[in-house]
C-alpha cells in the first residue's frame, strides 16, 4: 500500500486517495475550435508509460485537495508531490 | 438568554438514545449533542482568515493542529479550511446559528455553512483511547507524532471522521457525519470489546 | 486411519514445442507469445496457410496475464458487438480440445452473476434478454433458483449484501489457462511457427508509414507484417511510433486458497462487490479482485484491495470464514476508456493491433485469435473486430461495457 | 494434556506441538500423498512440514494446518488430512482483529540476530517492534547447547527479554507471523492470539490479529529453512530433516528415533548428527556428499564414535510393513538398518518477505543458498538469512543491521558489544549445492512431497521442451500446495540444475508472492462482518420508518423505505395506495438522502453555467432551477435543482447516490481547471433533513402547519423558496415537484427532523411513501432517473431534453462532445414511453424491444432498445413503462414486442409523458 505525501496533510495511505490519471492534460481553452480527434486526444488518450509518471491524486478522506504526484510506475518509489498549477519539477 | 426550551424538547441528535454503552476505567465513549457546528472556508488564493480571527476571537490553527478558546474549539479540516466547535447557541432557534451570520459578516472572501446537525460529536476517552482508534485508523497515534492539539481528517475504519486529542487523559474528540454516526459507535464498541472487559466495574452510561 | 485418494488430473503431452533461434525475417511477427499471440499465430498457420511466422516474448511464454487470471470463459456481453467475439470464442472453447488434440480442462460449470440491488436486478434481466436475442444461453434466477446451483451461498435477505437474483449462462465455465497457452504453443510449432522466448521487442522498423520488422534485444528483425499482441506493452511499443493508444494499466490481483474438499461446483461472480470465485480442479479456490485504483506495472497490487474483497466474499459465502489465502498474485490489466477491446489496423501500413482487453483477455483468446489473424492475413478487419477500431474513440461510437451506474434517486 | 487425533486420545506436555505429541506417543504414518496414497510422517518440527496437515475440530476450528505449527492443549481435536481441507459447515463466531501500527525500526524474527538487531536500535531510543513467530524468542538457539555471554541459551534470551522490556519505546510480539511486504515499506503480520489456550480463551479476546505496519525500516532477521536432498524412495516416515530431528530432541524432548543415519551435503549435517548422538539416538552411519568435510565435526563425531563417509549418498530405503522407514541403502551398497534418516541438504535463507518487498537475490556458492542482494526498499538484512552460519558472525550482523536502521531512521547509535559465544564448532568445509540422487526409480524421488512431484515429472517436464523453471513448476505442479512450496522450490531449481547442467544463477528461483504463511479470509474481513460489513447510512427519521413497518431498499449506502405496507397489504397494492394517496390527497416522503450541496462565492453562477448545460447565473435569488450535468463525453450524469438562496448563496441538490461524486467533481473543476472563481463549496447533506409534502391537498396541510406563510399561488410561485417555521420549527421550503403535483420540500435542521416529520403526519390522514412510489409517480411525468433510465451511454438530448441544453453558451462541460460524429446522429437510443397493447401486461424492466411479430427461436433477433422502467400507472389505469429506443423520438406510435424471458408483450410507442403533459396539476 502506497503512503502518498499530501502537500498538506503529509504522508497517508494511499486507501484515504482517489486516483485522477494523468497530470498536466488541461481543458482545452475553447473546446469549439479542437477537432474530433485531438477533442478525443483530451477526452481518451492518456500517457501509459513504464517508468516516471506525473499523475493526479485527491485526498478524498482528508483535506480534499487534488494535487500531482511523480510516481515510477514499475517500482512505486514517489519522487515528488506538488499542487496543482504549478509544473511538474525536475526530479526523476 | 436560554435556548428555546419548546425546540430543546424535540431536537433529537444522531446518537439520542443510541449510545447506551461503552464505558470503563481503561475506556470510554460519550455523546457530546448539542454543539454548534460551523465549517468556515476561505479563499485559499488570498488570506481571507484575518477578518474571520478577529470575528472569532482566536487565531485559526495551522494544518493538522486545533487551536482554542475556552469552550470553542477550530479545527484544520484543509487549507483555508476549518471545523468550528462552540458552545451550544442560546436565543431562540432561527434557521443557522448566530455564529454563522456573525461570520459572514466579518468581511472577507469566506463562506461559514452551519453543521451542527450534521455531524455527531464523540469522545473517545481513557489509556486504551489510542488502542482502539489503531485498531482502524491507520494515522500514527505516537504522542512524539500526535501530540496535545493536533487533529486528523481521515478514515476511523470506513467512516470518514475529523479527530482532535484534546487532554491527556487521553481524550479524542471525533466528529463524524449524522448518518454514519450509528455505524462508527458501533464499531468503536467492538473495537473497545476487550478493553471494556479488562475492567470489572464496568458500568454503562 | 483411512485417507481418501485424489485421482490425478490428465497428464499433459509428453512434447510441446522446442525453443527456435529467430531468423533475419518473416512473413509475419507477432508481438506477445500470450494467449492472443499464441492462437494469433495458430490460426495464422491452420486458416491461412501462413506459417513463416515468429511468436517474440520478452519474458516466458504465456507468462504474463495468461499466467496470471482466474480463467472464467463466459460470452454474456451485453452489447451486440461485444456479444459477437466473445460468444465465436465460446463456440470455439467448445471444440478447442478436439481442435488442438489435447487437455486445457475446459469445465462449462456455468457462471452465476449475483446481484444485490434493484438496479442490480435491472441491469441482470436486460442482459439476459440481450444474451438470448443474440443466441447466448443466459437465465434469470430468483435466489432459490441461485441457490441451487451454489448451496453455500447466503440468500438471507436481512444482509448487507443480499442475492435478490443473478444471471447465469450454463455453458459458461473454467479452463487451466497454462493447458491453453500450451495447447496453443504447440499446435503452432508443429505447424511450423518460431516461438522465440526471451526476446524483447523494443522498437519498429518503418519505411514511411510501412512497418516492416521490429527492433529487439537481440538484433532487428524484418517483417512483412507486425502484429502487436502485448497488453499494455503495446502502447510502450507504438509511442516510438509516434502513435498514441488509449490505454491504461491496472494491476489486477488475484489469490487462490489451499486445496479443499468440493463445495463449489459453479463459477460466481459479483460486480458490486468484486468478488469472482470459483474451486479449480485440484481443489483450491481461486478468487479474483477488483482493478487497483492507479496506473503501474508492478505485477503486484495492494493489500486492502484483498482485505476488501474477502470481507465481501464471506458475507456471501460465510463457509469461506476459515479458508486461508496461500498466495496472492497481480496482473497488468491493460484498460480502454470504453473497458472494449482495440482490435484492428492502424495508420501504419503492415502494423495491426489487438489490445485494451481489461478483465475479458482469457476468456476471448480463442475468438480473438481467430478474428485477429484473419484480420492480418486479409489486412481489413474481420467483420467481429470492425466495430473495436481505435477510429470509434474519435467519432463517439464507444462500447460501453462498464456497465450501469449504480446509483439512483 | 490430553489431545485427540482421528477420535484416539493421546497424552501432550506443556510447551508440545501437536507434532512432537504424536511424534512421542510414537505416531509415523500421519498422512498420505494425495495420489499415490503412499504413507507419510512429519519431516520438519516447523514451517518446512510438506507432509503432517490436520484440520482442527475443536475450538474456532481450522480446515488445513500444518502439526508443526499447533500448539497443544488440554482438549485438542483434530484430524489428519491426506492433501485436502474440509471447511466446516458451522459459523465462525470468533472475533477477528485488525490493528494500524507505526515504528522507526521493524525486526522480522526474534532469533539471535532479531534479538541483537532490537537492542541495539531500541538502546537508541528509536521506536522498535520486533515481532516474532514462535512463542518463545530465540529462534533457533532454543536448541542449541552453546554458551552465549556465559550464560545457557535459555538464560541469554531470557536476559535479551528483560532488557527489551525495560526499553519503553520496543514492543515485542510473539506468536505473530510477518506475512507480506508490500511497496513503502508496508508490512502485514498475522498474531494467534488464543488459538493456544484452548477451552481457557475468552470469548471477548480477538482470536487472530492483523497488524499493518508502517516501518521507517526494517530489519529482516528471518533466518533459514533447512532443505532435503532427492532420493529413491524419500518420502517414507522416519525420514526427517536433520535439524527438524535435533529440535525434537533438545527442544521438545521427544526423540525422533532409536538407530539413525545422517545424510547431508554440508557441515550443519554433521553438527545435527552430534546433537542427535548427545541426545542418545543411536548414529549408525553419517554420510556426506562432499569429499572433504569440517575437520571440528568430524573429530566430535570421531570422540563419540561414529566416521563420516565422504563422498557417499543415499541410493534408497526399505519400509516395514506399514511403510515406515526401516533401512536405508548407501551408494556404497550397504544396508544400515534405522528407523530415522535425518537429512540435510543446506539451508535456504528465508528470503520470501525479502524477495516480495522487491529485492532481489542472487545463488551464493558460499552458502549454498539464494541470498539477498540489493534491497528496494530501506531493509537491512542479518543473520543465517545472509548464509552467515556461525552464532558470533549472526549476533554481530543482527547489531549491526539494528544500529544502521536506527540510524537511518535519524538517531544516535551506540552499537552495542557482540556477545561472546563458546561451544561452538567451527564450519569450514564449503557446503556442496547437491540436491538429488538420480535413481531408476525416478517415480519414487520426491521433490514435492504434497503434490507428489517426482524426478519422472521434472524429467518429462525437460523433456517436453520446457525449459523456464516457471514453466516447469506448472506442468509438474511442483510449488503449488499448501506447504506454499517450502520445501520444494530451491530443490526443484536444484534438481533442474543437475539435470540440464545450468547454473543456479541462471535458472533462478520464482518469485516470492504473499503471503509468506496462509491467512484466513475471516482475518482479512477483520471487524467488516455483519452489521459492520459495510457502514449503513440512514436518515434522523429511520426509527420512524422502522416502527411504521416500512421496507427497505439499498440506495448506495443509504436506507431508504421502499414503500409502507399496512398489514397483509402486498408491495403493489401498497404502492397502489400511495400512489392514488399522492395523486388525489396527500402523501409524504423522507427526502433526506439527497445530497445537498452549500455553494458560496461571486462566481457560483458562472460555476453553474459552465457544469450544467442551461443557464444558472441569470436565476433569481429566491428562485430554484432544474439542471442536468453531463461528463466531459457529453454523457449524462446527474440531475437535480439548485435554488439561489442569496446573491453569492445557492444550494444545490444532487441524486442519493452522486452526492459525494458530485461534489469532488465541483471540486475538481475549482481546483485544478479554474481556481481564480470565487467559489466554495460545503456537504450539508447530513445537515438538512426534507420532508416531500405532495399532492393536491398539499397547500392546506402546509398551511395548518405554517400558519405565517402565504401559500397561495402567487404568494408562493413554483420554482421558488421560502423561510418558515412550519410546527414551530424554522423550516426552509421549497416549491419544486418530481411528480407532477402540487408539492413542497420542507427542509430543517436534522435535530429537528423527527419533529417535523410528525407534526406533518399528525396533521391529518397523511400517506408516508417510499422510493418506488416516487418512481411511479415520476415516471408517469417522464423525469428519468440518472443510473436507471441512463446507463452513461446517453446525453440529454436522447433524454428529450434538448431543451435544458443551451445553445446559447459559447462551452459548458459536455458540449463540445454532441458534435461527434455518433453523438450528433438523430436515430440515437432516445426515451420514450410503452404501454402494453392490451393495456394489462405489465412489461419487465430490462426487457429488449424488438420488431412487433419477430421469430425469437431464431437468434439474432434485431434489438431495438430496452425497458428501463415500468410500473402500473394507478393515474393512467393501465402499466406505463420508459425505455430507451432507436431513433425513438420519431416512432411514437409504433407497436414493437417487448421481450422477457422469451415471451414477448406488444406495446406501443408513446410520449414519455403520458400524464398531465400540460403541467397543470402543479399548482394543485
Amino acid at each position: 500500500m502506497l503512503r502518498i505525501p499530501c502537500p498538506w496533510c503529509g504522508p497517508r495511505d494511499e486507501t484515504e486517495f482517489c486516483y485522477g490519471g494523468q497530470a498536466h492534460v488541461p481543458y482545452p481553452a475553447d473546446p469549439s475550435t479542437v477537432d474530433d480527434a485531438d477533442w478525443a486526444g483530451y477526452l481518451f488518450f492518456r500517457d501509459n508509460p513504464k517508468g516516471w509518471f506525473a499523475e493526479r491524486w485527491m485526498h478524498r478522506a482528508g483535506c480534499q485537495r487534488w494535487f500531482n504526484v511523480v510516481r515510477h510506475t514499475v517500482t512505486y518509489e514517489i519522487s515528488a508531490s506538488y499542487p496543482p498549477g504549478t509544473s511538474r519539477p525536475d526530479v526523476a | 438568554m436560554t435556548a428555546d426550551p419548546g425546540l430543546l424538547a424535540v431536537r433529537r441528535g444522531p446518537l439520542t438514545g443510541a449510545l447506551a454503552a461503552g464505558s470503563a476505567q481503561t475506556v470510554a465513549v460519550r455523546d457530546v449533542p448539542g454543539r454548534t457546528l460551523v465549517e468556515l472556508r476561505v479563499a485559499t488564493n488570498q488570506d481571507g482568515s484575518g477578518a474571520v480571527e478577529s470575528a472569532l476571537g482566536f487565531d485559526l490553527p495551522a494544518a493538522g493542529h486545533t487551536s482554542r478558546d475556552g469552550q470553542q474549539l477550530a479545527v484544520w479540516l484543509g487549507p483555508g479550511w476549518w471545523l468550528l466547535d462552540a458552545p451550544a447557541a442560546t436565543g431562540p432557534r432561527t434557521l443557522e446559528a448566530p455564529l454563522v451570520h456573525r461570520l459572514r459578516d466579518s468581511g472577507g472572501e469566506l463562506s461559514a455553512v452551519e453543521v451542527s446537525a450534521g455531524f455527531a460529536v464523540l469522545e473517545l476517552s481513557g489509556p486504551r483511547a489510542p488502542a482502539v482508534l489503531a485498531h482502524g485508523c491507520s494515522i500514527d497515534l505516537h504522542p512524539r507524532v500526535f501530540g496535545r492539539g493536533r487533529s486528523a481528517r481521515t478514515m476511523l475504519a470506513k467512516a470518514q471522521v475529523v479527530f482532535a486529542l484534546t487532554d491527556d487523559a487521553p481524550t479524542y474528540r471525533i466528529w463524524v457525519r449524522s448518518s454514519f454516526a450509528r455505524y462508527l459507535v458501533a464499531w468503536l464498541l467492538d473495537a473497545a470489546t476487550e478493553y471494556l472487559c479488562e475492567d470489572p466495574t464496568r458500568s454503562s452510561g | 486411519m483411512t485417507w481418501q485418494l485424489t485421482p490425478r488430473l490428465p497428464a499433459q503431452p509428453d512434447f510441446l514445442w522446442a525453443e527456435a533461434e529467430p531468423k533475419a525475417s518473416y512473413d509475419v511477427i507477432i508481438v506477445g507469445a500470450g494467449g492472443h499471440g499464441l492462437a494469433t499465430a495458430y490460426y495464422l498457420a491452420k486458416n491461412h496457410g501462413i506459417t513463416n511466422v515468429a511468436v517474440l516474448e520478452r519474458g516466458w511464454l504465456a507468462g504474463g496475464n495468461m499466467a496470471r487470471n482466474t480463467t472464467i470463459i463466459r460470452s454474456n456481453y451485453l452489447w451486440d458487438e461485444s456479444a459477437g467475439i466473445y460468444e465465436h470464442a465460446l463456440k470455439l472453447w467448445e471444440g478447442l480440445e478436439a481442435d488442438l488434440d489435447c487437455e486445457v480442462a475446459f469445465s462449462q460449470r456455468g457462471v452465476l452473476n449475483l446481484a444485490h440491488s434493484l438496479g442490480d436486478v435491472r441491469e441482470g434481466r436486460r442482459r439476459v434478454n440481450a444474451n438470448q436475442l443474440n443466441g447466448v444461453d443466459a437465465e434469470w434466477l430468483t435466489p432459490e433458483d441461485v441457490q441451487k446451483i451454489a448451496p453455500i451461498l447466503n440468500i438471507s435477505t436481512d444482509v448487507r449484501y443480499p442475492v435478490l437474483g443473478a444471471t447465469f449462462q450454463p455453458r459458461a465455465g473454467i479452463a487451466k489457462h497454462d493447458w491453453v497457452a500450451w495447447g496453443y504453443a504447440r499446435a503452432a510449432h508443429a505447424m511450423g511457427v518460431d516461438l522465440i522466448q526471451g526476446c524483447e521487442v523494443t522498437g519498429v522498423l518503418r519505411e514511411g508509414d510501412r512497418v516492416v520488422g521490429v527492433d529487439t534485444v537481440s538484433g532487428p528483425i524484418r517483417a512483412g507484417r507486425v502484429a502487436l499482441a502485448a497488453a499494455g506493452h503495446s502502447s510502450v511499443i507504438t509511442a516510438s511510433l509516434g502513435l498514441r493508444l488509449p490505454l491504461q494499466s491496472f494491476p489486477l490481483q488475484a489469490l487462490v486458497s489451499e486445496l479443499l474438499e468440493q463445495v463449489l461446483d459453479t463459477v460466481v461472480m459479483s460486480n458490486a462487490v468484486h468478488v469472482y470465485v470459483s474451486q479449480a480442479h485440484k481443489g483450491e479456490l481461486v478468487m479474483g479482485a477488483g482493478i487497483d485504483g492507479y496506473v503501474g506495472y508492478g505485477q503486484r497490487g495492494s493489500f486492502p484491495v484483498i482485505e476488501h474483497q474477502m470481507a465481501a466474499a464471506i458475507e456471501l459465502f460465510p463457509i469461506f470464514a476459515r479458508a486461508h489465502v496461500l498466495r496472492t498474485w497481480g496482473g497488468i490489466v491493460d484498460v480502454s476508456p470504453d473497458a472494449s477491446p482495440i482490435v484492428g489496423l492502424t495508420p501504419f501500413e503492415g502494423l495491426y493491433v489487438n489490445c485494451g482487453w481489461g478483465t475479458g483477455g482469457f476468456k476471448a483468446t480463442p475468438g480473438i485469435g481467430w478474428v485477429f489473424a484473419d484480420t492480418i492475413a486479409n489486412d481489413r478487419p474481420h467483420p467481429l473486430a470492425q466495430p473495436f477500431a481505435l477510429a470509434r474513440f474519435a467519432d463517439g461510437a464507444l462500447i460501453d461495457e462498464h456497465g450501469a451506474a449504480a446509483v439512483a434517486h | 494434556m490430553r489431545i485427540t487425533v482421528d477420535g484416539v486420545q493421546l497424552a501432550a506436555r506443556p510447551g508440545d506441538t501437536l507434532a512432537s505429541a504424536l511424534l512421542r506417543a510414537g505416531r509415523r504414518v500421519l498422512s498420505q500423498g494425495i495420489y499415490t496414497g503412499r504413507p507419510r510422517g512429519l519431516v520438519s518440527a516447523g514451517v518446512e512440514e510438506s507432509n503432517v496437515f490436520v484440520q482442527v475440530l475443536s475450538g474456532s476450528g481450522e480446515p488445513m494446518v500444518r502439526a508443526t505449527e499447533i500448539e497443544a492443549y488440554d482438549g485438542l481435536r483434530v484430524r489428519t488430512l491426506a492433501g485436502k481441507g474440509l471447511l466446516p459447515d458451522e459459523p465462525d463466531e470468533a472475533r477477528y482483529d485488525k490493528t494500524f501500527a507505526h515504528t522507526d525500526v521493524l525486526v522480522v524474527g526474534g532469533g539471535p540476530a532479531g534479538l541483537m538487531a532490537a537492542l541495539a536500535a531500541g538502546e537508541s531510543g528509536a521506536r522498535v517492534l520486533l515481532i516474532d513467530d514462535q512463542p518463545r524468542l530465540g529462534g533457533r538457539l532454543l536448541a542449541s547447547r552453546a554458551i552465549v555471554d556465559g550464560l545457557a541459551v535459555h538464560d541469554w534470551v531470557s536476559s535479551m527479554r528483560d532488557r527489551l522490556q525495560a526499553l519503553p519505546e520496543v514492543t515485542v510480539t510473539s506468536r505473530t507471523a510477518v506475512v507480506g511486504y508490500y511497496d513503502h515499506n508496508y508490512l502485514v503480520a498475522v498474531e494467534r492470539r488464543t488459538d493456544h489456550l484452548g477451552s481457557a480463551a475468552p470469548a471477548t479476546m480477538a482470536r487472530h490479529r492483523l497488524w499493518n505496519i508502517r516501518a521507517g525500516q526494517v530489519v529482516l532477521a528471518t533466518g533459514a529453512h533447512e532443505r532435503s536432498i532427492a532420493f529413491a524412495d524419500n518420502d517414507r516416515p522416519g525420514i526427517m530433516l536433520a535439524h527438524s530431528a535435533t529440535a525434537y530432541a533438545w527442544r521438545y524432548g521427544c526423540r525422533p528415533g532409536r538407530r539413525a543415519v545422517v545424510f547431508g551435503a554440508h557441515d550443519g549435517a554433521l553438527a545435527a548428527a552430534v546433537e542427535l548422538a548427545d541426545a542418545g539416538v543411536e548414529v549408525a552411519a553419517v554420510l556426506d556428499v562432499r569429499d572433504v568435510v569440517g575437520a571440528d565435526f568430524a573429530a566430535a563425531l570421531a570422540r563419540r564414535g561414529i566416521s563420516v563417509q565422504t563422498g557417499a549418498t543415499v541410493s534408497g530405503t526399505l519400509a516395514d510393513d506399514d511403510g515406515v522407514l526401516r533401512a536405508v541403502l548407501t551408494s556404497a551398497g550397504e544396508t544400515v538398518a534405522a528407523d530415522l534418516l535425518a537429512v540435510s541438504g543446506g539451508w535456504n535463507p528465508a528470503v520470501e518477505l525479502f524477495s516480495q518487498s522487491g529485492g532481489r537475490t542472487f545463488w551464493s556458492e558460499a552458502a549454498a543458498g539464494f541470498v539477498p542482494d540489493t534491497a528496494a526498499q530501506p531493509t537491512h538484512c542479518a543473520g543465517v538469512l545472509t548464509g552467515a552460519v556461525s552464532l558470533a558472525r549472526v549476533l554481530s550482523e543482527g547489531a549491526g543491521a539494528g544500529a544502521e536502521a536506527a540510524r537511518a531512521a535519524g538517531l544516535d547509535v551506540t552499537e552495542p558489544a557482540t556477545p561472546s559465544v563458546e561451544g561452538e564448532l567451527r564450519e569450514e568445509a564449503a557446503p556442496a549445492a547437491y540436491f538429488c540422487v538420480d535413481s531408476a526409480a525416478e517415480e519414487t524421488v520426491f521433490v514435492d512431497l504434497q503434490r507428489d512431484a517426482t524426478l519422472h515429472d521434472i524429467r518429462r517436464a525437460v523433456g517436453a521442451g520446457l525449459t523456464s523453471v516457471e514453466h516447469i513448476k506448472r506442468y509438474t505442479t511442483i510449488g503449488t500446495a499448501a506447504d506454499q512450496g517450502r520445501g520444494s522450490g530451491v530443490l526443484a531449481v536444484g534438481v533442474l540444475a543437475q539435470l540440464s547442467g545450468r547454473s543456479m544463477a541462471e535458472i533462478g528461483t520464482t518469485t516470492y508472492r504473499p503471503p509468506y504463511t496462509p491467512i484466513s479470509f475471516a482475518l482479512l474481513a477483520g471487524r467488516d462482518r455483519g452489521r459492520l460489513a459495510d457502514p449503513e447510512r440512514v436518515t434522523a427519521i429511520h426509527d420512524w420508518h422502522v416502527e411504521h413497518g416500512a421496507v427497505f431498499e439499498d440506495v448506495g449506502q443509504w436506507k431508504r423505505p421502499w414503500f409502507f405496507p399496512r398489514p397483509a397489504e402486498s408491495m403493489d397494492e401498497a404502492v397502489r395506495r400511495e400512489c392514488a394517496a399522492a395523486r388525489t390527497g396527500v402523501a409524504m416522503m423522507d427526502a433526506s438522502t439527497l445530497g445537498t450541496i452549500e455553494l458560496q462565492g461571486a462566481d457560483v453562477g458562472l460555476l453553474l453555467d459552465r457544469l450544467y448545460t442551461n443557464v444558472f447565473s441569470s436565476l433569481k435569488i429566491g428562485s430554484v432551477r432544474y439542471g442536468v450535468m453531463c461528463g466531459p463525453d457529453g454523457m449524462v450524469i446527474d440531475d437535480g435543482t439548485t435554488a439561489r438562496l442569496a446573491e453569492d448563496r445557492w444550494l444545490m441538490s444532487t441524486t442519493t447516490g452522486n452526492a459525494a461524486k458530485i461534489l469532488e467533481w465541483l471540486e475538481e473543476w475549482l481546483q485544478t481547471e479554474w481556481p481564480d472563481l470565487d467559489v466554495r463549496c460545503t456537504s450539508v447533506t447530513d445537515q438538512w433533513s426534507t420532508v416531500v409534502l405532495v399532492g393536491p391537498r398539499s397547500r392546506d396541510t402546509l398551511e395548518e402547519l405554517a400558519p405565517e406563510l402565504d401559500c397561495s399561488v402567487e404568494g408562493f410561485p413554483f420554482m421558488t423558496v421560502r423561510q418558515a417555521a412550519v410546527a414551530g420549527i424554522p423550516a426552509r421550503i421549497m416549491r419544486v415537484s418530481f411528480s407532477g403535483e402540487l408539492a413542497y420540500e420542507i427542509t430543517v435542521a436534522s435535530w429537528y427532523a423527527l419533529a417535523v416529520w410528525e407534526a406533518v403526519f399528525a396533521a391529518g390522514e397523511i400517506t408516508p411513501y417510499g422510493t418506488e412510489t416516487m418512481h411511479v409517480l415520476r415516471a408517469e411525468k417522464g423525469y428519468p432517473i440518472v443510473g436507471q433510465d441512463t446507463d452513461g451511454t446517453v446525453t440529454p438530448q436522447d433524454l428529450g431534453m434538448g431543451w435544458i441544453v443551451s445553445k446559447k453558451k459559447p462551452d459548458f462541460v459536455g458540449k463540445r462532445s454532441f458534435a461527434r460524429a455518433d453523438t450528433s446522429r438523430s436515430d440515437r437510443r432516445q426515451l420514450v414511453g410503452v404501454v402494453p397493447v392490451d393495456g394489462r401486461s405489465r412489461v419487465a424492466e430490462g426487457a429488449q424491444l424488438v420488431s412487433h411479430g419477430a421469430v425469437l427461436t431464431q437468434p439474432p433477433v434485431a434489438m431495438h432498445g430496452h425497458v428501463t422502467s415500468s410500473y402500473h400507472s394507478v393515474a393512467l389505469g393501465t402499466p406505463f413503462a420508459l425505455a430507451l429506443l432507436d431513433a425513438g423520438a420519431s416512432r411514437h406510435g409504433e407497436v414493437l414486442d417487448a421481450v422477457d424471458d422469451g415471451h414477448a408483450t406488444a406495446v406501443q410507442v408513446v410520449s414519455p409523458v403520458p400524464y398531465d403533459p400540460d403541467g397543470v396539476r402543479r399548482d394543485g
